[in-house]
C-alpha cells in the first residue's frame, strides 16, 4: 500500500557532479517496491510539490534513490545527510511488467538507476547505458553484476562506445533471443529504443516523465497522450505509468 | 465538551465541515486508499461536462511561490460516464456528493443539472470560474448578467441544491455573489483559482503548455479569505470557503470570516491526509475555545 | 561580452531596468545607508498627496505564506513637503527621480502633477490603485472610464512623463491598460497590490486594523506575470512589471513577459541589498544567454 | 553601521518552557550594539519577513538574544544549534539615552532582556522585574550582578512580590534619588511605570514594539503615534525608536 512514510537518511554518496544516491531506511517501502515504480518526496518547507524519483534498489529495508540536481528540490534533496528525515509517499505507479525471459534493459542518463533494480529483480540478459560523457557514467559496476552483459555507450566517446544506446540495442536485438525491451531516459532515446523493438518485433516497456502533482492519481496534471484499442486516451503518468506498452504511447 | 461538527448546508446535512475541492480529488477513487472517505464532510467531484473532454495538452502544472498553477483544461469522461463508471462507487460512501459542471452554452449547463439530480447527487456546483478553458467557464463567472442568467437557468432544471462557484478574477466578487443569490442560487463556493503564468527562462517558453494557468494553494489564502469575508456581508446564503487552506487554523479563519463549510484542494499534493487533520484542527480549536456547534463559529469575525 | 543594461523608457534614459517600488523605500534615506543609491535604475518614492497624510492605524502588517498584507493607507509628509524636504536630497543622486502620486479628487492629481513637472523629477507615476485608502486610490482604477479621465488630465498638467499604475484587482486589467494608453499615458506601471486579509483566530480579529491590506511578494508573482504579459500584448507604451520579484531569475521573467523595466519592493525587507542582487541576477542572464541589450529581452517570450 | 550579518550560533540555552538565549558570534554586531536598539532576523525560508529581538548583551565579540517562542518565527529560532548560521540585519534603531545617574530599569516578561543590556551599561541603581509567575522569570541572576538593588514581582506570587511592577517602582520614586525611568515591557505596564515617572517628575523612557516590515525605517508599517511639539505625529519604532521618551507617546 502507499503511505507517506519518515524514512531516516542512512548516508548520502555523491556519484558524480550532480548526482546523489540516497539510502532511506524504511522496512515498509524497501517491502512494498517494484522495479519502475517512484517515490514522491517532500523537498524542505520552500517547495509546495513533493518531487518524484524513480527507485533504484529495495532491500533489507533500505531504499535507494540516486537523483540529479536539476533546481531547487533536488538540490535540497542533496544536500540531506545521515540521520535527517524525509517525507516520502510511495511506493508509487505502475511499474516494469518482468514476466519475459531474456530482458534487455536501456537506461539513458538519470534513466539509468531505475533500470538497475529492473534489472536485478529479472537477472536481465542485458544492459545498454547511455551517458553525456565518462564523468556523468553512474551505476556501471552494479549493472555488471546483476547483468550477464552490460553495454555503456556516450555522446563524446569518452567511456565505452561513441554514440548512444541505438548502437548497441540494434546489434543485441539483431543477433535475437531476446523477449523483452525496457527503457527508462530521455524521450528520444525512449523513442528510439520503441521504434528499434518494434523493427524487432519485441514487446518494449517505457518509463515516462511528467511534471506531476498529487503523484496518485487525482488531479490529472500528469497527463499523457497514449492509444488504447485504436483510441486516444489521456493516461496518468503517475498512477496508469510511469512505464507503459511503447506502443501504446503518443510520441 | 466534544464539538459538534454537523451542519445543515443549503438544505443539505453535512457530518463535518470539510469537503474536498473540485479536480483535486478525482472521483475519490485514488485518495479512497488512503483513508477512509467517510470521513469527509462531502466529495466535491472533478469537473464534468456534456461530452467526455482529454483536457489540454501537458506540461499542465507549474510550481509558483507557496503555490501551484494548473491547466488541466477540464479532462473528464462526461457527465453520463460519471453516472453509470463513478457515482455508484462514491454512493457506497457516508458522504455528500457535489457534482461540479461546466457547459459550453447555459443548456448543457441544464442538461448536466437534470441528469445529475435525477441520479440523486447531493448537491450541483456550477463551475463558472474554469480559467483553463475557451469556452464557457470563466466567460460565465465575470459579468453579473451572465452570472445570473446561468444561475437561473439551472435552478429551473435542477431538483436537488444548487451552489455556484465564483471567480477571483473579477473587479467585485460581492456584486456577482449578490446576482447569483438573487438569481437563485442556494448556496455560493469560492474561490476559484487565480489566472496566473510561469515562464521557463531558458528557453523563453511558458511553463504550462497552455501559457497561462489557475493558481491555487497557500499563496492564494488571503485573497480568498478577504473574498469569503466581503462576500458573506453581502448575501444571506451560505458559503463554502476554499482558497488555500491547509490546516485546522486555516479553515478557522476561514469559517469565522464568514464561511459555514470549507473545502481542501491543493493541501492534498503535500499531504494526502490534509483533509482529516484539517477537520481534527478545526475540532481541537472549537473545544479549546468552547465552542459547542461549527455553526457557532461562522461569521463570528470582529472587524475593526 | 558586457550586457548592456541601460535603455529608454518613456523617453527617459535609465542606467538599469531595476527601480524600486513606491512605499517599499521611503524618500530613499534608509536604504542609502546599505547601498549607493546610484546603482539603482530609478527610485519610485513613496505615494505623496496634496496634504500631509498619517496613514492607517496601526497594525499595518500581516505576513503571509510568501507574501505580506500592508494597509500603510499613503502615510506621507504631503507634495510640498517632499518637493521641499525629500527631493533636494534625492538630487544629489544620479538615479532617476519617478513620483508616485494618488488624489482625492481628479484636480489633486493634476496639482501634484504640475508641482512635480515643476520640480522636475523624471517622472510621475499615477497610483490608481492604492487599496488602503477610502477615497482616490483603487476607485479610479477600476474603470477603464475613470482611469482614462484622470490619465488625460493628469496628462494636460504634466511636463514630464507620465506613468500609471495599474491594480490587479479587476476583471480585464488589459482593457484598462488599453484605456490608459488611448488617453496618452506615456508608459504603465503593475501590478499594485492584490487586496486580501487575515485573522487572529484567536481574538476573532483581523490582523490589520484596516481590516483588509494589500498583497505583495513572491506570492503574488504568477498573477503579476501574466498581467505583465496580457498587458504588453495590449499596448505599445513601455511597462514597468513588478510583483514579487526577489530574484534576477524573477526579473528576467518579468522582462520576457514583455516588461520594459522591473520594480524590487517586498524582496527588500528580507534583503536591504535585493535591488543589487537582482540587476546582477539580469546582467548574469544576459551574458550567459548572449544578450547584448536589455532591450532585446523585453517581450522575447515564445508562447505556445 | 547597521548591515546584514551571518552570525555562527555559539549556544542555545533554554532559560524557561518557553524562552531560549542564544548567543551569537559576531565581533560587528557585538561592537555596533547599544542597550536598547534590536536587531532583524530572517527566521527559515518558510517565513517572508524578519523577527525584531531586543539585544539582551554585546560583549567579547558575542551578542546574545533572548526569545520567547510565540510563533512560528520564534518557534524556529528556538530550534537552531550551536554551529547553525543566522542571517541577522542589525544593530536596528534607536535605543536608551544612558546620560543619567542612577537609573532605574524596569521590565516585563520578555521585555525584560533588553533591560539587562541598558542596566549593565548604565551600572543602573534599581532593577523592578514584572513576571507572571516564578516559571516564567528570567535572568535574575544577571541582574543582580549589575544593579545596586533587585526588585522581582509576579502575578500570582509565586515569586517576589505578589502584584505588578508598580509597586517595588513606587517606592523607588517615593524614595526619591533616581533621576531616569527605562522601561520595556507589555504596554499597560510602560503606561503603568510613565505614569509614575510623570507623578515623581522623573523623566521616563520606554521600548515600544509594533509589527515590522522593513525594520529599517522605510515601508512606515511600523508607526506609533507621538506627540512632538504639541503636535501628532506618527513616528517609526524600528527607526524613530523603539525607545520614545514616555511623554511623547499617544497611549
Ligand atoms: C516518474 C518519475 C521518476 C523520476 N525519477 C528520477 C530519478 O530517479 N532521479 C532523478 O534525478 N530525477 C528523477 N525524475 C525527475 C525529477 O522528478 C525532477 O528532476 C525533479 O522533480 C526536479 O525538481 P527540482 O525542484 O530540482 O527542479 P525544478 O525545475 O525547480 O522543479 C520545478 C517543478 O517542476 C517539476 N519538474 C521539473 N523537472 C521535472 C521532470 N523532469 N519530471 C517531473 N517533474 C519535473 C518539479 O517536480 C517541480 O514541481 C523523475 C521524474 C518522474 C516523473
Ligand atoms: C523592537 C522589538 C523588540 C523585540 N524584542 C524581543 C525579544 O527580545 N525577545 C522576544 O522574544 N521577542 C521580542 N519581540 C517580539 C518578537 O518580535 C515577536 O514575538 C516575534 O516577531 C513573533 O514572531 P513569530 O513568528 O514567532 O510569531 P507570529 O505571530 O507567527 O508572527 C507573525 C508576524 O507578526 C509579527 N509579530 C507577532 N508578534 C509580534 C510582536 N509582539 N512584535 C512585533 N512583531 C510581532 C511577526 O514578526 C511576524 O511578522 C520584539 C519586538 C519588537 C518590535
Ligand atoms: C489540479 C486542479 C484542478 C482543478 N479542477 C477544478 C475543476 O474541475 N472544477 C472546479 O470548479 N475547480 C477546479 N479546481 C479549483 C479548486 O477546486 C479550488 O477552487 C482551488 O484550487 C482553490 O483551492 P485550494 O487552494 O485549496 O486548491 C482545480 C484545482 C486544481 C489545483
Ligand atoms: C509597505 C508597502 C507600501 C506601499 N505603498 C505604495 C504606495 O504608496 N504607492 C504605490 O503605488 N504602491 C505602493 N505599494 C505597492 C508597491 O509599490 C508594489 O506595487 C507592490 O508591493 C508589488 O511589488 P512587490 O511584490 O515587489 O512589493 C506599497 C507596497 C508595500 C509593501
Ligand atoms: S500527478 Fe496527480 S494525477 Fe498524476
Ligand atoms: S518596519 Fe519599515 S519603517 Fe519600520
Amino acid at each position: 500500500m502507499p503511505e507517506t512514510y519518515l524514512p531516516t537518511v542512512l548516508d548520502n554518496r555523491r556519484l558524480t557532479e550532480t548526482v546523489h544516491a540516497l539510502r532511506l531506511q524504511s522496512a515498509e517501502l524497501a517491502r512494498a517496491a517494484r522495479p519502475g515504480q517512484f517515490v514522491h518526496i517532500k523537498c524542505g518547507e520552500g517547495n509546495l510539490l513533493r518531487r518524484p524519483v524513480s527507485i533504484c534498489r529495495a532491500e533489507d529495508g533500505v531504499l535507494t534513490v540516486v537523483l540529479e540536481v536539476r533546481g531547487e528540490g533536488t538540490r535540497w534533496l542533496s544536500q540531506r545527510r545521515a540521520g535527517d528525515m524525509l517525507d516520502v509517499l510511495g511506493p508509487l505507479g505502475r511499474g516494469f511488467d518482468l514476466s519475459h525471459k531474456n530482458i534487455i534493459v536501456v537506461g539513458g542518463g538519470i534513466g539509468v538507476p531505475p533500470m538497475l533494480f529492473a534489472a536485478r529483480a529479472a537477472g536481465a540478459k542485458a544492459a545498454v547505458l547511455g551517458f553525456r560523457s565518462r564523468e556523468n557514467a553512474i551505476l556501471a559496476e552494479e549493472f555488471r553484476d546483476v547483468c550477464e552483459a552490460v553495454y555503456i555507450t556516450t555522446d563524446d566517446g569518452s567511456l565505452g562506445e561513441h554514440g548512444t544506446v541505438a548502437g548497441p540495442l540494434e546489434r543485441l536485438l539483431r543477433e535475437g533471443g531476446c523477449s523483452a525491451v525496457l527503457a527508462c531516459g530521455p524521450r528520444p532515446m525512449l523513442q528510439a529504443a520503441a521504434a528499434l523493438a518494434e523493427t524487432y518485433k519485441v514487446p518494449c516497456q517505457v518509463s515516462l516523465e511528467e511534471r506531476m502533482g498529487c503523484g496518485v492519481g487525482a488531479c490529472l496534471v500528469c497527463a499523457c497522450k497514449t492509444v488504447v484499442d485504436g483510441k486516444e486516451k489521456m493516461r496518468r503518468v503517475c498512477k496508469d505509468g510511469p512505464v507503459f506498452p511503447a506502443e501504446e504511447v503518443v510520441w | 465538551m466534544t464539538a459538534d461538527l454537523s451542519l445543515i448546508f443549503a438544505g443539505v446535512k453535512f457530518k463535518t465541515p470539510v469537503v474536498v475541492a473540485s479536480g483535486t480529488f478525482g472521483f475519490g477513487r485514488e485518495y479512497g486508499e488512503y483513508f477512509d472517505l467517510n470521513d469527509l464532510g462531502g466529495i466535491c467531484v472533478k469537473g464534468l461536462t456534456v461530452k467526455e473532454r482529454p483536457g489540454n495538452p501537458p506540461p499542465r502544472i507549474a510550481e509558483t511561490p507557496m503555490g501551484i498553477l494548473n491547466s488541466v483544461g477540464l479532462q473528464n469522461p462526461g457527465v453520463d460516464a460519471f453516472i453509470s463508471g463513478e457515482l455508484p462507487n462514491l454512493r457506497r460512501f457516508d458522504t455528500n456528493i457535489i457534482a461540479n459542471i461546466s457547459g459550453n452554452t447555459v443548456e448543457e449547463y441544464c442538461e448536466m443539472a437534470e441528469k445529475l439530480s435525477s441520479a440523486k447527487v447531493d448537491l450541483i456546483e456550477v463551475n463558472i470560474s474554469c480559467p483553463n478553458v475557451k469556452a464557457g467557464g470563466l466567460a460565465f463567472g465575470t459579468s453579473c448578467q451572465s452570472a445570473a442568467l446561468v444561475t437561473r437557468e439551472v435552478k429551473k432544471h435542477a431538483a436537488v441544491p444548487v451552489m455556484v462557484k465564483l471567480s477571483p478574477n473579477v473587479t467585485d466578487i460581492a456584486e456577482i455573489a449578490r446576482a447569483v443569490e438573487e438569481a437563485g442560487a442556494d448556496a455560493l463556493s469560492l474561490i476559484n483559482t487565480l489566472l496566473g503564468m510561469r515562464l521557463n527562462i531558458e528557453t523563453f517558453r511558458p511553463v504550462l503548455r497552455n501559457n497561462t494557468g489557475g493558481l491555487s494553494g497557500p499563496a492564494v489564502f488571503p485573497v480568498a479569505l478577504r473574498m469569503v469575508w466581503q462576500v458573506a456581508n453581502a448575501v444571506s446564503i451560505p458559503i463554502l470557503g476554499m482558497g488555500g487552506i491547509s490546516t485546522g487554523a486555516d479553515a478557522v479563519e476561514m469559517l469565522i470570516a464568514g464561511a459555514d463549510m470549507v473545502s481542501v484542494g491543493t493541501a492534498l499534493f503535500a499531504d494526502p491526509y490534509a483533509p482529516l487533520s484539517v477537520t481534527r484542527g478545526i475540532k481541537a480549536f472549537m473545544e479549546r475555545k468552547n465552542i459547542k456547534s461549527v455553526t457557532d463559529l461562522t461569521g463570528r469575525i470582529l472587524p475593526y
